[in-house]
């Protein structure tokens, strides 16, 4: 099965279920965060996840863009933090590439997503290696570029795995941003949250997609 | 997990309406966004102070919320920056037409909410600037860093900027004295214990019953290493000899000195360290002339100190001097 | 044992010292015997009042010495009464001729060694009042007791009183007050953690994870009771319904509530009991005219929280608003 | 051997060996005050008895009574708490009995501790079995004057292992005096602390006079 073309349905099919994902890792991607950071990305994922659920009963279909704004808005006004932010920067330029569309394809996912990756680099300054959100999303938006001749589905799968491999990658680097390059040297041998939590929004994405 | 509490999604809430019934002549809780303003907001004319962070660091900054000090406060879950639309409406409900002076400590969470939120702003035609505060000596390589991070130095530039705001100075002023008594303090900490953030629901680290971590910040991440314990007067010689050496603090000045507690150390300890401080201070040929000692930025219950030192000029004394009215800071009112 | 410490049997002195060096224009430190006395005493003609008790409970009693509220507090060691000559000296140090109370709260150590030391006044022609503080309601059965503890209206005593004592109010009067006073507070507590005495080295008892002792003094002695860890809800309930039943706390009455740390526990907790003690105040028809928050008698770092109401009259609140500046209460000046 | 008189070389012994023994039992005492009261009966005494220590070196050795108001008015400047201002009595009472004896015999040695008994009780108003030192002393000072034509070691002796026993026998009570009586029904089943420390310095007395 799968799908070459996400409706508005699909779309709000993939935040309900990432905000399933986020909740059920609420406590790992915690636990992440009080390796090299403050113990409070799960909480803050899973709050700003769970104001997306709310926000979404109520919204209408036909406008992806909407959809996305909404979901931008909603995360920049409960997530707080770093994650804040930069999710929400992600889900407002994105929103941006697919305003007024009842449907996105390949192409358009492909730009919302490199729209979002630029929005979180302006925003936050990081870099490919920093350890940081950027380390996972990076490495997928590169893996679906180069997924030719497959369908969206495995497009998004190859790309999901690019953010696993890419947050496992974190893990030997010494951070350069946010709150774990207070650490120095100590941020090496753990798994970047924000990475993570990148990592199982794009699972949940190519999930749907393949549905 | 021991704490008092119901809900940890509820603690933030519950805390603030704590605050608001039991200083309603000082400050008005605002529920959603959240938020706190002195009573009489907004103060026409005044240039507004502003700040706001994680929860957990209480007194900071909601006990520093009233006349003479902080315009509003607007505290994020425990931790967790504010994010741009409580900082927005903040800023909306403050403004008394001079313009509102952000104080934002140095972690890239909050400088970017505060950032989203002075853009709003500025759409809505409200002038603020920013006063960023990095004194954290712990972090020595800002180039591989986000920066230094705020710690103890925030207090001390709020008290200042809002004396300087109720004075009437104008926004370049506030803002300027602001930078100027960021650049002028220095601090830096240590932790005995870990602490617990209500989410989590246990300690984001673990130290064995003889070991310390050295270079802390405020949100119960580990510090830049692990020593063992020493001598409180062993540890006030390791806080002090960093912090002299960065600006560096040169004899004859004058300064003044800050002990503060991170939440789970008792008063009486806290003396234990400043009078060695003091002491220190002092063979440098430093002139304490202001002094503040208490929890003023903590770290919810860890245990362990932190010591700031600001070298002052008259200006600054003067409006450290000044009236303020507000929870956790108040004199000649 | 993980605190900022040199030797344990120095931690008073040298807190003393800190506190002398931090605080010079608030009060002068007497090293032997050990006593804090306001910088400008004796007050001619001024009746002093004077208290002390063990260290641990910062900021009581040094915290309060100043304008308007103590004029010498006797430090003992910790957890421990200060001797007779101790408190002798300091009296002398104190009267301006116009006699002191001595504001002692009820432990046998307390009451004999400040005893002895009136008896000794008294040789001396000094004339002295006590006013003994014992609020605690946790201690129900005080005919097989010491009688009770005093506690958290031990701050509200001394504060009246000090304020009665500043507006030239005679001894009798200040006694009278401040007996006033105890008969209408009453409080209780709670730990969630024991302390650590430094001299022992542990912990002064054990409690699970979700274990917490009821009816806690403020020595690190264990409650009255132990029992299952609650919701802060439920906790302020156990608190404020035996508090609110044992004066009787009476609909339409005036009262002053105060929400005290017991040391570790986070001023976002305490506020957080602060609302909902609030509410249950006003749910049985008083009206909490002022309030306190924050750690003013403490058990080292023990976590936890006690409640005092006081039942208010004019006088009373008059006092409680005239200007105080001591290190750790200061408004009006 | 032993002596069937104290002198003030004697007197001066004992309180040097009641000195050591209560350094070498601080932490027990500390240990049965944390379980009823607030950990800090062993640091008191110790603080007190290194005072007296200090002043013994000074002191001369004529006037008994003189030895024994020197360690009264010590213990009450140093060792604060219940304990401080009871044991301060129990010595300036005993001193009164002895002022101006180069020897004490053990009519004399009986009158001083009844002496100092009956402080203690004018100044803490315990009955017996209130669990307080009472409880050691009261029975020491039986068993001393039930000991008939025995020596007067053999009597310390007897009069000290009666303390101990008294001791022992506060275990199962609850307290009515001191700080142990907040704890009501919870201070049963722990031996009080003062009392100890009373049964140490009676067992001190009759090692010197055994010698
Ligand atoms: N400058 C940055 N650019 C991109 N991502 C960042 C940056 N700073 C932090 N992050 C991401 O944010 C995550 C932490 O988010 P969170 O814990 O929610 O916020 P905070 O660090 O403020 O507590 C990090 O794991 C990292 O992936
Ligand atoms: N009223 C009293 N009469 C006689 N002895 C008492 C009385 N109150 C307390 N004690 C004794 O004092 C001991 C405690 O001494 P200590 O721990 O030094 O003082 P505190 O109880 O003030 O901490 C108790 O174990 C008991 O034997
Ligand atoms: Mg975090
Ligand atoms: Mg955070
Ligand atoms: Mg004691
Ligand atoms: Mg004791």
């Amino acid at each position: 099965m799968g799908r070459e073309v996400l409706n508005g349905d699909a779309v709000v099919l993939w935040l309900e279920r990432a905000a399933e994902v986020i909740g059920e890792n609420e406590k790992y991607l915690t636990e992440l965060d009080a390796a090299i950071g403050d113990s409070d990305h799960g909480a803050n994922m899973a709050r700003g996840f769970t104001a997306v659920r709310g926000k979404l009963a109520g919204q209408t279909r036909e406008d992806i863009g909407a959809i996305l704004k909404t979901v931008g808005m909603t995360l920049l006004s409960t997530v707080g933090g770093a994650s804040g932010p930069l999710y929400g920067t992600l889900f407002l330029e994105a929103a941006k590439v697919a305003a007024g569309k009842a449907e996105i394809d390949r192409a358009v996912i492909q730009q919302s997503l490199a729209a979002g990756l630029a929005g979180i680099q302006k925003r936050g300054k990081a870099e490919p290696l920093d350890k940081t959100m950027v380390d996972a999303l990076g490495p997928a938006i590169k893996a679906f570029e180069g997924a030719e001749g497959v369908s969206l589905a495995e497009a998004l799968a190859r790309a999901a795995e690019a953010a696993h491999k890419g947050a496992e990658a974190t893990i030997p680097i010494v951070a350069r941003k946010g709150r774990a390059s207070y650490l120095g040297e100590r941020s090496a041998g753990h798994q970047d949250p924000g990475a993570t939590s990148m990592w199982l929004l794009l699972r949940s994405l190519a999930e749907v997609a393949a549905e | 997990m021991k704490k008092l509490l119901n809900a940890p999604s509820d603690l933030v809430k519950e805390a603030l309406a704590g605050m608001a019934v039991a200083h309603p002549e000082l400050l008005r809780v605002h529920v959603d966004p959240a938020f706190l303003v002195r009573a009489d907001a907004p103060v026409r004319g005044k240039v507004a102070v502003l700040s706001g962070g994680g929860s957990g660091h209480e007194p900071l900054h909601g006990g520093f919320v009233g006349r003479g000090m902080l315009d509003a406060a607007c505290p994020g879950a425990v931790f967790t920056s504010p994010t741009p639309d409580q900082i927005l409406e903040a800023t909306r409900a403050v403004d008394g037409g001079a313009g509102v002076v952000h104080v934002v400590k140095n972690y890239t969470g909050d400088v970017m909410n505060f950032e989203m939120a002075a853009e709003l702003a500025r759409e809505l035609g409200i002038a603020t600037e920013t006063v960023l505060v990095n004194d954290d000596v712990a972090v020595e390589n800002s180039l591989y860093t986000a920066g230094r991070r705020g710690v103890g130095t925030t207090v001390l530039v709020e008290k200042i900027c809002g004396a300087a705001a109720e004075a009437g100075r104008s926004l370049a002023d506030v803002a300027a004295l602001g930078r100027r008594v960021n650049e002028h303090g220095r601090s830096m900490g240590i932790a005995l214990t870990p602490c617990t953030v209500p989410h989590a629901g246990k300690p984001s680290f673990e130290l064995g019953p003889d070991e310390m971590e050295v270079g802390i910040g405020i949100h119960g991440e580990p510090g830049r290493r692990r020593a063992k314990l020493e001598s409180a007067d062993r540890i006030t010689e390791m806080l002090m000899d960093p912090i002299l050496d960065d600006l560096p603090f040169r004899s004859g000045k004058d300064v003044l000195l800050f002990v503060n507690g991170l939440g789970g150390t008792p008063l009486l300890e806290l003396y234990v360290v400043f009078r060695k401080a003091h002491e220190i201070a002092a063979a440098r040929g430093l002139r304490v002339v202001r002094s503040l000692v208490g929890p003023y930025i903590t770290s919810l219950e860890m245990a362990g100190v932190s010591i700031t030192l600001l070298e002052v000029d008259e200006e600054m004394v003067r409006y450290w001097d000044a009236p303020v009215h507000t929870a956790a800071l108040r004199w000649g009112v």
